[in-house]
């Protein structure tokens, strides 16, 4: 049951045809990485009042990380993240539980992590965990809501294997990628958005328009494309015969 | 998606009323081609084996095939699949009208129903609006009343399958009523619709379907169409229906009567085609884009009784519930079969069971005490109609037969058994397999249990010799590779044997839709990778070897023919054997009708074979290994 | 026959486009994969998360026909 | 020229709204054909269809002038001409003017005749002698 206070706070949202902010509230959302995109999309399923948010990065803040990461202050600067994330949410929105896991992803956590989540959340900066947590997902069945930036590019998809297409299906485990990537800030912020509307989308039980189709977001020009990404009958991850 | 796909898939989980649409899964489609062969794999895939086909883990495909509402004859269907309560085994089922095309155009392919919905619904599909709507209101309707009620609710132009009060209650052999008279009547469909309270599908579409190459398919189907308007048999399908061959089966000695104890109907004359078209006929009815219309939209009218306006009865029905019911008025059948369409029965397994119960009356098993003071005699239409209603609404020993003839037999016992006409579960289709040897082996064998379509052989019988059963297994082996294909397809089979239209000739249509460019030769391996699946799904459901469930019920080889030109003739329990031995050994399975993994892994299916494997139930590989090509080519013959 | 590359992000300055800001007209004999021509122009498939075409993403191993368009996209996985 | 109509003899495939929307459209949709099927069911159990009758209705109500008689004598759409208005659908009194969401004009008959040549049942068929008539302009 909401109480008059939560009532009152998502009067706005609960206007929508097809919202259910019980559902919300009971949900349980684990988030990966709070870099850029983490920040973006914790901070906005905090404010749409998602019940339990699993926090999950093994990082500290850094003075670099402020440019996009919005959850925190120069004030943050040497701290654990899900520290500095968990207290930021307290202030916007008291009623919300926050799990908080100072750990960094790998195949031995990400089973414990993921269980009993809805939806899985990608603020990850590095393809190796991605392809971690998409294994999770696959195992489990739970959605995983895809978010990659790079300077001006984006990406964001939704893969619910073996229903759609799986991230192994988009692009093979050992593709090269490299670290400290140049990142616009804006860019993961507007990734983490859309991802946290699709995982909204999804707990209500809508339609979620990146269900194994991919966005491309590019800021040089600003396009949006989205492209369908079949299932690879030779995906190592999720193949079905 | 230019390949006769609509591209959506919807999944609705109907306990949390989550509706959400993917993306099509072409490369699924591309390996198991839709419609029967999809809902096989998903069934396989998503069902745990100790689900109860009632209970929330069962789940209802309906899905809409490659071909369906594409233009090419009779791209009707629609397929429903979901692990049937009758057999215990992978159930699907498919009906013609007008529904399959309306999905796609409303730009879906296939729905996958999850789980159990607490409060009566039925889903509203009117292109991308898709909900979940209250059926309070509907719940308790008759089929045929509902979908009337639904087309004044919702608009003419939705496309709505309903199902009735055996649906609702748990019949096992409830059915899907679509378009005022065409069911999924198999396997019990129905009753898993009822068990998720989904009281009705609506669906309305304007989308277009884009195949690969519109120009080739419409010139090659316009040119089979201008053909067969000449053939032959055009003519009395297009009078008759398959009521046509209700005389043809009688001369022929196959007409099941008075629950398939003799071949021979005295009263023949009476409940034939030329009686439904004089006596009954109000209009043909065709389904979408079929130019033979076969379906017969009738009136039954009786003095004391209401007209009622049905379809059908076609052959099935008329000789189920004409002759095997030692009916005598084609209106008293056709009253029948509304009483089923409308209750929301399958009108072949229903046939079957209300037989059986006549039987069993007119033996004492079961008295007029136990019928609330009703009698149950041959040929008695008022007997019928309580019955039924005991029956729909599980009074009495209405419950007893709401599970069908097998489980009735097992409830009165007595011997029972050996005439309750059924394998695996579901009655038997409207041919007597005792002097029909291959017919008889297609029931014992076909997956969902004795139905007719799996593999039509009863002309392969009559061609080959009717006395024999030596060398009829290989044949039914091919027809059961060929005839599923359309079901795979989603398109009607009557076509193909009737109006000689050769499977070349689809497979090239097929062709043009997908672009895939496969071969005979290729689909047949699909439908054979199909059959296997099942075979397994059903054997790991089963725990036991696939040869105890192949038998046909005592009467089958201990009752010789009493009457009719068929008189003395019957097979021996030897004969039966020695045909599923036959039988097993062209399909590559050991003599336990299980599988070999030789077999599995030729067909690509390795994971089936680990999983039988560990169900213990892998057959034992065969001294010389599995036959290259299982099946031999036949060509039926047309009438 | 005739074939055009897009790129997105990094890689536009590896394909050096000709035709226009992001693109490259590229000939090749038919039957090549997708792969074989990228060494071919000397990108290294490796550097290619993904391509599509129309809408829809194809593998390294498709075969291309004449004149279509198909645009490649780098890894990214910054967050 | 005309299309004479068996409505009796209908079975209600719909084969000629098929071939109808491939023809004009080269699309597979029933529903961007320009004639259609009424079906009553369950009573009296009976389908009708309705095609193009030539009252010219369409034509006098149109604003924009976008349909006028072809030389064929069928009604033709200008489809550049056409607004899309709707102006022109309620007064037909067989209710075969049609719009479509994909396209910015009505769908008004041609009289291609290709559905009278797929129909099977002579439900609707080619009227050869009204053709003789309207050469000899009765």
């Amino acid at each position: 049951m909401l109480s008059d206070e939560e009532k009152q706070r998502y009067s706005r949202q609960m206007l929508i045809p097809g919202w259910d902010q019980e559902r919300l509230k009971q949900a349980t959302v684990l988030i990966v990485g709070l870099g850029g995109l983490g920040c973006a999309s914790t901070l906005y399923l905090a404010a749409a009042g998602i019940g339990r948010l699993r926090l999950c990065d093994g990082d500290t803040v850094g003075r670099s990380d402020l440019n996009r990461q919005t959850l925190y202050s120069e004030s943050s600067i040497g701290l654990f993240k899900v520290d500095e994330a968990g207290r930021r949410i307290a202030r916007l929105n008291p009623s919300i539980v926050v799990e908080k896991f100072k750990v960094f992803v790998d195949s031995q956590n990400a089973g414990k992590l993921a269980e009993g989540c809805q939806v899985i959340v990608d603020g990850l900066d590095n393809l190796e965990s991605r392809f971690v947590l998409n294994k999770e997902s696959f195992r489990q069945r739970i959605p995983f809501v895809y978010g990659a930036v790079h300077g001006w590019l984006g990406y964001a998809g939704v893969f619910y294997a073996p229903q759609t297409a799986c991230l192994a299906c988009l692009m093979h485990p050992d593709i090269v990628s490299r670290d400290r990537v140049p990142v616009a800030g804006i860019t993961p912020g507007l990734i983490g958005l859309i991802q946290a509307s699709e995982v909204i989308k999804w707990i209500l039980g809508r339609d979620t328009s990146l269900l194994g189709r991919l966005l491309i977001y590019d800021g040089t020009d600003l396009s949006f494309e989205i492209i369908s990404v079949g299932k690879n009958p030779a995906c190592p991850v999720c193949a079905r015969a | 998606m230019a390949n006769g796909l609509a591209g959506k898939t919807l999944r609705i989980d109907l306990a949390r009323g989550d509706i959400r649409s993917f993306p099509t899964d072409e490369g699924l489609y591309r390996h198991w081609h839709g419609g029967r062969g999809i809902t096989a794999k998903i069934l396989y895939d998503e069902v745990p084996r100790d689900a109860d086909p009632l209970g929330p883990e069962n789940i209802l495909i309906v899905n809409a095939g490659i071909m369906s509402g594409c233009f090419i004859p009779a791209g009707s269907k629609v397929e429903f699949g979901s692990v049937s309560p009758l057999t215990n085994g992978p159930g699907d089922s498919n009906m013609g009208g007008h529904l399959g095309p309306a999905l796609k155009f409303a730009g879906y392919d296939m729905i996958i129903f999850e789980d159990l919905s607490r409060r009566p619904v039925f889903l509203f599909v009117d292109n991308q609006t898709v909900e979940l709507r209250d059926a309070t209101k509907y719940w308790g309707m008759k089929s045929l009343d509902c979908e009337k009620k639904l087309k004044e609710d919702l608009g003419e132009d939705f496309e709505i399958a309903t199902i009735g009060p055996a649906g609702e209650n748990g019949i096992l052999f409830s059915c899907i009523t679509h378009d005022f008279g065409r069911q999924a009547g198999r396997t019990g469909q129905g009753a898993v619709m009822g068990s998720k309270k989904l009281k009705a599908i609506a669906v309305r579409g304007n989308k277009s379907i884009h195949v690969r190459n519109l120009d080739s398919l419409t010139k090659q189907v316009t040119e089979i169409i201008l053909r067969t308007k000449k053939h032959p048999n055009m003519v009395p399908w297009q009078k008759y229906g398959t009521a046509f061959f209700i005389q043809w089966s009688n001369t022929n000695a196959c007409i099941p009567a008075y629950n398939f104890q003799t071949t021979f109907y005295e009263d023949i004359d009476r409940i034939d085609g030329d009686q439904l078209v004089e006596k009954c006929l109000i209009t043909h009815k065709a389904c979408f884009g079929c130019w033979m219309n076969c379906g017969k939209y009738t009136k039954a009218v009786i003095p004391g009784k209401p007209e009622v306006h049905l379809e059908g009865p076609e052959y099935e029905t008329g000789s189920l519930c004409g002759s095997n019911l030692g009916m005598k008025d084609i209106n008293h059948v056709a009253y029948i079969n509304w009483l089923l369409d409308n209750l929301g029965m399958d009108s072949m397994s229903g046939g079957g069971v209300i037989a059986f119960a006549m039987e069993c009356f007119e033996r004492g098993l079961i008295s007029e005490a136990d019928l609330e003071g009703h009698s149950l005699k041959w040929g008695s239409v008022d007997d019928v109609e309580h019955f039924l209603d005991m029956v729909a609404h599980k009074r009495g020993i209405g419950e007893w037969f709401a599970g069908g003839s097998k489980r009735a037999a097992a409830k009165i016992g007595r011997g029972s058994e050996k005439f309750a006409m059924q394998v695996k579960g579901q009655e038997m289709s409207g041919y007597d397999g005792r002097w029909a040897p291959g017919m008889l082996l297609s029931y014992m064998t076909a997956d969902i249990g004795a139905h007719h379509n799996r593999s039509w052989t009863i002309t392969v019988d009559m061609a080959e010799g009717r006395d024999t059963v030596e060398g009829r297994a290989k044949i039914v082996v091919y027809l059961q590779h060929i005839r599923p294909l359309f079901d795979t397809w989603c398109i009607c089979r009557l076509f193909w044997g009737e109006l000689d239209i050769t499977p070349e000739e689809i497979v090239e249509s097929l062709n043009h839709i997908t672009g895939w460019g496969v071969s005979v030769a290729e689909v047949l391996r699909t439908s054979e990778m199909i059959w296997n699946l099942n075979r397994c799904h059903y054997i790991e459901r089963n725990r036991d070897n696939g040869r105890s469930f192949d038998y046909p019920p005592a009467r089958a080889w201990e009752d010789k023919i009493p009457s009719g030109p068929g008189t003395g003739k019957g097979l021996s329990l030897a004969q039966i054997d020695r045909m599923l031995d036959e039988y097993y050994a062209a399909r590559g399975w050991d003599e336990k009708g299980n599988p070999t993994r030789e077999l599995l892994e030729d067909l690509g299916l390795g994971y089936a074979a680990d999983r039988l494997a560990k169900a213990g139930f892998l057959g034992r590989s065969i001294p010389g290994g599995i036959p290259p090509v299982r099946g031999e080519k036949y060509k039926p013959k047309a009438f | 026959m005739i074939i055009f590359l897009k790129a997105g992000g990094e890689l536009r300055t590896k394909l050096n486009p000709d035709v226009d800001y992001y693109t490259r007209r590229v000939e090749t004999e038919r039957g090549q994969t997708l792969r074989d021509i990228l060494t071919g122009i000397g990108i290294n498939p490796a550097f290619v998360a993904f391509a599509y075409k129309d809408d829809k993403v194809v593998r390294l191993d498709h075969v291309p026909v004449d004149g279509d368009v198909i645009t490649l996209q780098p890894p990214v996985s910054g967050g | 020229m005309r299309i004479k109509v068996n409505r009796d003899k209908c079975t209600g495939c719909r084969l000629c709204l098929q071939i109808c929307a491939i023809e004009h459209f080269n699309e597979i949709n029933p529903k961007k054909a320009a004639l259609r099927i009424e079906a009553k069911f369950p009573d009296p159990g009976k389908y009708r269809p309705f095609v193009c009758t030539l009252c010219g209705k369409c034509a006098e109500v149109c604003p924009e002038e976008a349909i006028s008689r072809a030389d064929s004598g069928a009604y033709i759409v200008d489809r550049d001409k056409c607004t899309n208005c709707g102006v022109c659908v309620p007064p037909c009194p067989v209710g075969v003017v049609f719009q479509h969401p994909d396209h910015d004009y009505v769908i008004i008959c041609d009289f291609c005749m290709l559905c009278t040549e797929l129909c099977n049942t002579g439900a609707i068929v080619k009227w050869e002698k009204a053709a003789s008539l309207e050469a000899k302009g009765v």
